[in-house]
């Protein structure tokens, strides 16, 4: 099971939860992740497909290859808009 | 160098901030500073076209903090300044309040100009901060950078 | 645009300012405002390789200010702004006290930062006012521009 | 008689004086003043004449050709180093 923060946009597709728990099988790279997410949050995966939404695994932003690992520190992250 | 908490330097809160204060601190870590850049962002009763009431920052605690000292550090070392402080606030901003202070200190002016308005081009591009605009036809997260 | 007395927002004065109150001032002009770049000038301990103890600042008192209202009104002009305040002090000034003041507040940021930009490098071109250090060599009129 | 205003270098080549008392005979114009100060003040007429002062007439920048009229407000103005 890996656990996943969310945010803004993503928590409100979500049904507004502020974390998904999710069984990770095989593969463990973050494209195993989106794949997931495809399947129970096709709306979320779309926006990752569109790179509206940036994955991060240990608070720095991931790409299709990072490999996940228990205890990683798992993010959707919508569009910033601080400042 | 006058010693100083350097977390005090960036942070990422709730409350409001005096930049008074913020500007004695960064004027206590050398006397070489002979010019200072601040940039100030207020939250606005119009965006995009649409009427404001309020605005909510959520931010990803632990990464936010981390990005904004990365800003901080890159700053130091690629701008000739002596200072660089960076504060965002999070939670509910009503219209006119503060949302988010930089300020740049160095020998010369030109030089706490760049690295400020670089500070706060950077902090948009790479923080983990969203905004929630409260309007009167509903709610709307923003997206600076489609 | 709430009533304010214009004079407030460009001033020759020995005493010192808060920049939180000169900040809500310019604040209260518009609720547009989203962005303020300022730039704060503060006196240095060395200058052209020289250890100043003070500075006195003298000013032509009239043109000094006639100047600076000249500055905000073609900064409201030219820079796409809703208000600029300029403040400059004169008498003697310690090391680390603050010395000048320009507040530039925009809608969006790229323009409260040109146009503060610009009005602090205008001031130094074509506001008499005139900086004499305390060295410990003695008393020396700086030249800018020579 | 005009009066002239003295700040900074100019008032310490004038001997600390905060201002200048002279009789302009004829002429009238900044150059005519700047021909008076040569004589009295060599000092002050030769950074005039390398432009290191200025000369304002009622409070804005005057030239050679500029006319001095009774009343009018002068000024001997060194280089600027406010900010």
């Amino acid at each position: 099971m890996v656990t996943i923060k969310l945010f803004g946009m993503t928590k409100m597709l979500a049904g507004n939860q502020g974390s998904l728990s999710l069984a990770l099988p095989n593969g463990r790279r973050v494209k195993d992740l989106v794949e997931l997410l495809d399947g129970g949050y096709p709306q979320i995966g779309e926006l990752i497909h569109k790179k509206k939404v940036l994955v991060s695994v240990n608070q720095e932003i991931a790409h299709e290859e990072t490999e996940i690992r228990d205890g990683d520190e798992i993010a959707l992250l919508p569009p910033f808009a601080g400042g | 160098m006058e010693p100083i908490d350097e977390s005090q330097l960036v942070r990422v809160q709730r409350e409001n901030f005096s930049i008074d204060r913020e500007l004695d601190r960064v004027k206590s870590r050398s006397k070489r500073i002979g010019g200072i850049a601040t940039f100030l962002g207020i939250a606005r009763d119009r965006s995009k076209g649409r009427d404001v009431d309020s605005i909510t920052f959520e931010h990803y605690e632990g990464m936010a903090e981390k990005k904004l000292r990365e800003i901080r550090e890159r700053g130091l070392k690629d701008f000739d300044i002596l200072e660089l402080l960076i504060i965002h606030r999070y939670g509910e901003i009503t219209i006119g309040e503060n949302i988010v202070l930089i300020i740049a200190g160095a020998e010369h002016r030109a030089e706490a100009f760049r690295a400020c308005k670089w500070a706060i081009d950077e902090l948009k591009q790479i923080t983990p901060i969203w905004k929630l605009e409260h309007t009167p036809e509903g709610e709307v997260w923003v997206e600076e950078h489609p």
